[in-house]
């Protein structure tokens, strides 16, 4: 009986406590037809944690492959090792959600201080202690959007400020991260929220003057920064614009890039009104995709819209200060039906991880890293040479057109072992040929060039 | 409190370890570069790492105290699921990387779907939701899908009984769904009348979890499901509280036609203070093809990614909280059927025997003629009505005898109530321990109530301001923090 | 300046204080002469951590071989994950020596429960809390058992039972690794003492026969379990015999066999005197031999000659138990030249490993490890199907001879990426077509099949 | 005191997951087995995980405290150290695999013996000794072992100043030598009269630490090695306190011989509670050929294990603390010869600074005259006339306050001493605090001698009794105690 630690004799006390004669006895109320159709499994015993290991450890080597040169919303950095020494601590990691403050001062703190440095980070008032995903994360951002249109009087200013909409679509500005498009389209389109997607300019980027002939204006503009080509957005004019015509602007970012970019909340003349995003780049391994975290800052004036957990700095009986959370009014263990959101669990052990991370890191460390991504994949595009299908700014991935498909190109790669970036067809089917690639720091010259060599064998092979 | 690591830093202070050498960002246009550094703290590694250290000391969690937190399963998170999933393989693996160098992940998420499938019994199971609320979603999306697909477009009612986790109205809400709820009878069963009355046209499903937020097994479940299928609607479990029946009883031989498991709690996943979890949804053949995606499927050539035919689509960027994934499989692996069934045998054994001495030692169970199931309820009424003292005191007292306090004040039907779980991995003597604190405090109660109302008194910080907290919101650090006096005398 | 967390302001303000006009005016005491001699090696800065980290995990990565078949000192075992996530904690890894007793108790109560599984698994009354590894242990050994005799009076009872011996001496009964017996010898050869072998019979056993007829009485008798090739000595003669000529029994034992093999305190009539091995068995990875960590056990009338740490338990001033380290009068820091050993760092971290490994076993479990290892073996020695060189029981390391010197086909296996054991020619000139081989728990039929094959291929081949 | 382990235990309790099912022993004989089992505690996985989880917290450390412990440097220990050498290709690693299979852990030990050999001058360096001692008995092994072999052989004295560290006069003995004292001057330096009288044809060497365990500069250290050298003895340096000048001298241009290095204090590697260390040990062209092995070589066809040629042999079963160099090398690596040069410069700002500091605060420094190095002397002798208190209950009381005691009657010469060593790795406000915290002891000592008498206060134990322990010898749990009553009731 693995991790259950009764003995024989402890058995035998506490059914005699209970006035039981054995175990099945506590089992009389579920009706004998549902207990009967057991699992038919038989009794077969668990296998050891030796076992367990060797069988899933055997499986892990076999997926090990060479550099990545994959981004798309996964990217591989370097993660300092303090960070997960300190966040796989048994106190962070098997607490539950921080319900008695008192017992909970570690994480309540960590959130707090999560919550600053996102704020830092996007110019925001506030930010929420997380919800599941990037994806998941720019749905609840839409539904932010949407009920803070709803509950401002019609024709009064958004955020104090402008005529407001009431409407129940949002457009998106250029390319943002089908991936995140595709789970928000599946989460709002339930309330029958519509996301309807503006064509990017041949430049790869925003047009913003698309958003001044809409015919109705809708709750938010979605721009995404550096967008899903890795271009640099021109965020200001498409900020401003969205704002001209009553929407919110809802800022989708990469947080690690925010070292160097501007940030949300300066953009164009007001700033964005909300920034959501996923927090993998701040040391969370890439992990197929999960668990990692997505975040949504907004204005202190929409901060009851937040979906998610909040940390707030309060006093205790001594009147010293410590924290617990706060606006809980907001959420369904309280409003229920009524709730900004029915999240519950979030990602708090990813939370915990990117705080440690952004205090190792610091301004300049975050900078440098963001620089040295950018520089990076400068080298690439210059040794693959190959032809950029966007001639536009590119921060950390790039956009390159090949002769042919890209798909089977990119499964060369892989037999190779070289994730060599993604194929953009089966997302945009005049992209086929094309190929999105990503460096990050860690990618060194020796890598470059072996992913250079590579794919011009692959291409010639196939020739 | 401990000082923020705002109040460590100093301006230049750098982990140079960390930082790599600056890089030319000449060709990077100018406006979209920020003029001001961010205010991220700048200390030396050292200091992060002690800092960081230091305040994991300020929590309770399972592997320092016991966690007795009910409807969270609160059990042992073992070490070896969290190397399994630690492996370079897993933790390096990119998201998109093609099929073809990803078999052995694959091959992971696919033993994890059989497994889960055996024990709920569903046809199909898809791995991605990325905790509880999430699984809801899909479940009602599921079923709202299969109504319109039908032609059936009137059904937008979701039913839940009162003692519904706010999960369950939250999520049907989300979906677009108008909630319902059901009475739940003195007995602790859903009032099969007052369902009987709510079930019609409209209905879309009923959401409920067996045993059920009072930690009772719904005993006329299969009526129930009946009333709800007869009506034209469906079947929704929500599988919080599995673990009482782990192994024991298959939710789909109870007539549910959906279902989530939260493996953060049945299986034994690490709740990282907040999170992450993982949701799975098991859909039987109604709901199957409309199941969210991917799921994978095993041919002749190997593990594949698959979409099913009628999918409500991805919910995630990815495929889900895959790291979590690999740990309850770990876990479900290590218990095999045989200790699952266990896990639901000994998380009851440990339940009522708990329940039993505290009835005992003079409190009040709230459904004292039913046995637990693997969590039960104490209401502390008589106590606040006798003593002054609520269930909040109660609760903030028993963190000074170095245990978690139970949850406090759910499910909301009954008055000043403790649901309190034990889990199947807490041994006779700590659950013992627990008995003699919560004896300690009844005592304490009524000798000096002011000692519980003030409590707790040996923690880091005093009882906190809630009130306060939402009154004067302070959601971040600031230089000057205008409402506290000075930040720096104040660290401890 | 990595880990360095002083800013310009600091040093300005800090020399300030100390009326200093630079850093170098501190250095002022030191005679330029030797300040000007500087490392010339220019001002190159550092690597980051992730730089180091890729430099190092490329070499490791390079040594990464298939199975392990090789014993002889470090074991392949299986290390149950929650051995490192705790003894790797700040607190236990980053703590100092418990000189502070009152802020040290987590390492001293874990030292004292540590002292008491050892006790246990050898029979024996006191353990100390580690030396460096299980040659230089044997080396301690000895000579507290060389200072044991010259403290008995000349013609008294060892241990109070019989006649002693002065003798600066010693014989090693049988096969005692010979990893361990040069250490030891380089170690004791300092102060003139003397390590003599017995020969092993034809069934690679000590004859206890031998110790008879010894011109002189040894101060010690070293006898191994299993011994160097693997086999189970028939220990009991050998202790009593050892006894009757007034010397003392060194037992040098494997602690994951005693989950077994018969206690040393259970050796013949009166029990070994002194146990000593090596700790590595017990949750410590194999990491090229150290660190791990050497053990000494003994009777309680000898702890006064033991080297070490101690930890006891006592009481506080409000007479509540704590722990604080003992007998300190033995140890360098007190008593200096007359000390009964120069150790002052000694492997507690291993230790720390060593004991929470001890209690996720408990006796039951390293019962079965050993068997496990055990039945292992067996099936190896039926697969490879070599001829065995003795034919005493073994336990789970075996001595198997090849039709050809050993070294060559160690090397050809290692290309094949087996370590398939170790060539006994370096050590005992008449084995060197002998081959020392060992399968743990972890050892699969698949990988005991590969190595057969691969052998068999590899025999082949080179015939 | 914590309830131990076997406070814990019940028979038949398993964290069955680590128990693998038992085999056959049946051809094993019967002589050869144990007719009990060892009483070794049975607990559960999360028994064991909690219990040690907690136990962690009765410790400071590092990570958790500044522990300004002097002659042990205890610095940051860097987690990216502990990674590099936590990599499945090192960790796995068998000691005896072949030369073939193990080039990348050669590479990384010949990069360390040069890193080593660059750093102190000297010629060639041998990483294998385990810790200090270790390397010192090598060291003076090698010392006996070059007269010999020139056939000097009535040179068995070994110099040690009067303040030399134990480890110095054990290794003498335990290399068969005569230890000889040399009288310290009341400015902290040898006494070079009391050394000429000492030298003579007896003498095999002198060893000795520069900077002192005073924490002073041995100012005349060229004509101290010219004095033994011209006697025809030997130089070795204890390289315990290297960390102050670390890439600013080298030992060899001082005049050494042969030395020793602590890399877990100069080079940072986690001390562990008590070990493990790691004392490589490097020798000018005199002793070379004598070092221990193996070495590591770099040749045509790679990396190579080589003995030197008159070595003294081996002195463990395998290479030494491998792990432990690899972590010295990764730290090594993320300094760089910049880094390294601003590690004894910082060492000896902090001390400086922080002696100053405790100076003018009125404590008595015990060589105010002089330059502290990176660590630095108090006497506390005139607090323990005035008021009573020694240095023994200043540390105690200073442990309420959260940090660590300093090293306290180390060296011996000066009376009621706390030996203070802040390392680089500490920031100003740290030493800050601990001024503060002295100062407030300080004042303690005056006003409320008993306070500090009976400290600590806010620790797991009071004040321990060493005299009752070293009486009534108690070195492990029995199941019924003898001495200390009912043990189950002693928890907490
Ligand atoms: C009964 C019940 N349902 C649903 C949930 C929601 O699950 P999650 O927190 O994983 O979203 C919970 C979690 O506390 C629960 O207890
Ligand atoms: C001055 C001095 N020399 C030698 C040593 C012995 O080193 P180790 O403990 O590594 O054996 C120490 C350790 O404290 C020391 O401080």
């Amino acid at each position: 009986m693995p991790f259950i630690p009764h003995t024989k004799a402890d058995v035998a006390s506490m059914l005699a406590v209970v006035g039981a004669a054995d175990i099945d006895e506590l089992f009389d109320e579920i009706p004998a037809n549902l207990l009967a159709r057991d699992s038919g499994d038989g009794d077969a015993a668990g296998l050891t944690e030796m076992e367990t290991l060797r069988r899933m450890v055997e499986r892990a080597r076999a997926d090990e492959t060479g550099p990545c040169f994959l981004g798309a919303g996964a990217y591989d950095h370097h993660i300092p090792s303090a960070v997960w020494d300190i966040a796989s601590r048994g106190e962070f990691m098997t607490a539950y959600t921080p319900y008695q403050a008192e017992a909970s001062q570690g994480t309540l703190q960590l959130v707090y201080e999560f919550q600053t440095m996102m704020s830092e980070l996007t110019g925001m008032d506030v930010c929420n202690a997380s919800v599941y995903d990037g994806g998941s994360g720019l749905a609840e951002a839409i539904l932010m959007a949407v009920r803070a249109g709803e509950r401002r009087a019609p024709g009064g200013r958004a955020g104090g400020r402008r005529r407001a909409s009431r409407s129940r679509r949002v457009f998106l500005a250029g390319a943002v991260n089908p991936l995140y498009v595709a789970a928000a389209r599946n989460i709002v389109g339930q309330q029958g929220i519509e996301i309807s997607q503006l064509p990017h300019g041949d430049n790869g980027l925003a047009d913003p003057g698309l958003l001044k002939d809409l015919a109705e204006p809708p709750a938010a503009v979605v721009v995404q920064q550096p967008n899903f080509f890795g271009l640099l957005e021109d965020v200001d004019p498409v900020t401003d614009q969205a704002h001209e015509c009553g929407a919110l602007t809802i800022a989708c970012v990469n947080p690690l890039t925010l070292g160097l970019l501007k940030a949300p909340a300066d953009w164009g003349d007001d700033g964005a009104d909300i920034a959501c995003g996923d927090g993998q780049p701040l040391g969370i391994p890439m992990a197929s995709g999960g668990p990692s975290f997505g975040f949504i800052c907004t204005r202190q004036s929409l901060v009851r819209q937040l979906p998610g957990r909040i940390v707030g700095r309060t006093r205790d009986l001594d009147g010293k200060p410590g924290f617990t959370l706060t606006l809980q009014a907001r959420e369904q263990h309280i409003r229920r039906a009524k709730a900004t959101s029915n999240i519950c669990t979030n990602q708090g052990l990813l939370v915990t991880a990117a705080t440690i991370y952004l205090s190792l890191l610091g301004p300049e460390g975050l900078r440098n890293v963001a620089s040295a991504c950018h520089a990076r994949t400068r080298d690439l595009v210059a040794a693959l040479d190959l032809p950029r299908r966007f001639d536009s700014p590119y921060f950390h991935e790039c956009v390159l057109r090949l002769d042919r498909p890209a798909q089977p190109v990119v499964e060369a790669l892989a037999a190779q072992g070289i994730l060599g970036g993604l194929a953009l067809g089966p997302y945009f089917s005049d992209l086929a040929d094309c190929l999105l690639v990503c460096a990050t720091e860690k990618r060194t010259a020796r890598e470059i060039r072996q992913f250079a060599d590579t794919l011009r064998d692959a291409v010639r092979k196939a020739a | 409190m401990m000082e923020t690591i705002f109040d460590l830093a100093r301006a230049e202070r750098r982990a140079s370890a960390q930082v790599p050498a600056p890089e030319s960002i000449d060709n990077l246009p100018e406006s979209a570069l920020r003029a001001e550094p961010p205010g991220l703290p700048e200390v030396s590694e050292l200091q992060a790492v002690r800092h960081y250290t230091r305040l994991s000391g300020n929590n309770y969690s399972i592997d320092t105290q016991f966690y007795p937190l009910g409807s969270c399963t609160m059990k042992y998170n073992p070490r070896g699921a969290h190397r399994a999933a630690s492996a370079p393989g897993f933790l390096d693996r990119h998201p998109l990387a093609p099929e073809s160098v990803s078999q052995g992940f694959l091959a992971c998420l696919y033993e994890l779907q059989q497994i889960l499938e055996r024990v709920t019994g569903m046809r199909t199971v898809s791995l991605t939701p990325m905790a509880g609320a999430q699984g809801e979603f899909a479940g009602v999306a599921m079923i709202r899908s299969y109504h319109v697909a039908r032609g059936d477009t009137g059904r937008n009612q979701v039913l839940v009984p009162s003692t519904a986790h706010g999960t369950n109205p939250a999520t049907a809400s989300m979906c677009g769904c108008v909630v319902r709820e059901v009475a739940v009878g003195s007995d602790g069963d859903v009032d099969i009348e007052a369902l009987r009355a709510a079930v019609g046209p409209e209905t879309a499903g009923l959401m409920t979890t067996n045993p059920s937020t009072c930690g009772l097994f719904e005993r006329r479940i299969e009526e129930v499901a009946a009333i709800v299928h007869e009506a034209g609607g469906l079947l929704y479990y929500d599988g919080a509280n599995l673990n009482a029946v782990l192994g024991k009883v298959k939710p789909a031989d109870m007539g549910f036609d959906v279902l989530h498991l939260n493996l953060h709690k049945t299986f034994a996943t690490p709740h990282g203070g907040g999170g992450p979890g993982a949701g799975p949804v098991g859909a039987g053949e109604k709901l199957a093809p409309y199941l969210p995606g991917p799921i994978v499927e095993k041919t002749a050539d190997g593990y594949r990614w698959k979409e099913p035919p009628e999918t409500i689509g991805r919910l995630s960027a990815f495929m889900g909280n895959a790291g979590i994934l690999l740990r309850a499989l770990a876990y479900a692996l290590m218990l095999g059927p045989e200790g699952m069934r266990r896990v639901g045998e000994f998380a009851t054994l440990n339940a009522n025997y708990l329940a039993t001495r505290l009835q005992h030692a003079g409190f009040d169970i709230a459904y004292p003629d039913r046995r637990a199931c693997h969590e039960f309820i104490v209401t502390l009424a008589r106590q606040k009505r006798e003593c002054g003292v609520t269930a909040m005191d109660f609760a903030k007292r028993l963190l000074d005898y170095g245990v978690h306090a139970p949850t406090t004040y759910f499910p909301l039907l009954v008055p000043e109530c403790f649901l309190i779980e034990p889990t199947e991995t807490e041994s006779k003597e700590t659950i013992d321990a627990f008995v003699e604190a919560m004896i300690s405090v009844l005592a304490e109660a009524a000798s000096n109530p002011e000692l519980v109302r003030s409590a707790p008194h040996t923690l880091p910080s005093k009882r906190l301001d809630d009130v306060e907290a939402a009154r004067r919101l302070d959601l971040r650090w600031r230089a000057a923090p205008a409402s506290f006096g000075d930040h720096s005398s104040t660290s401890g």
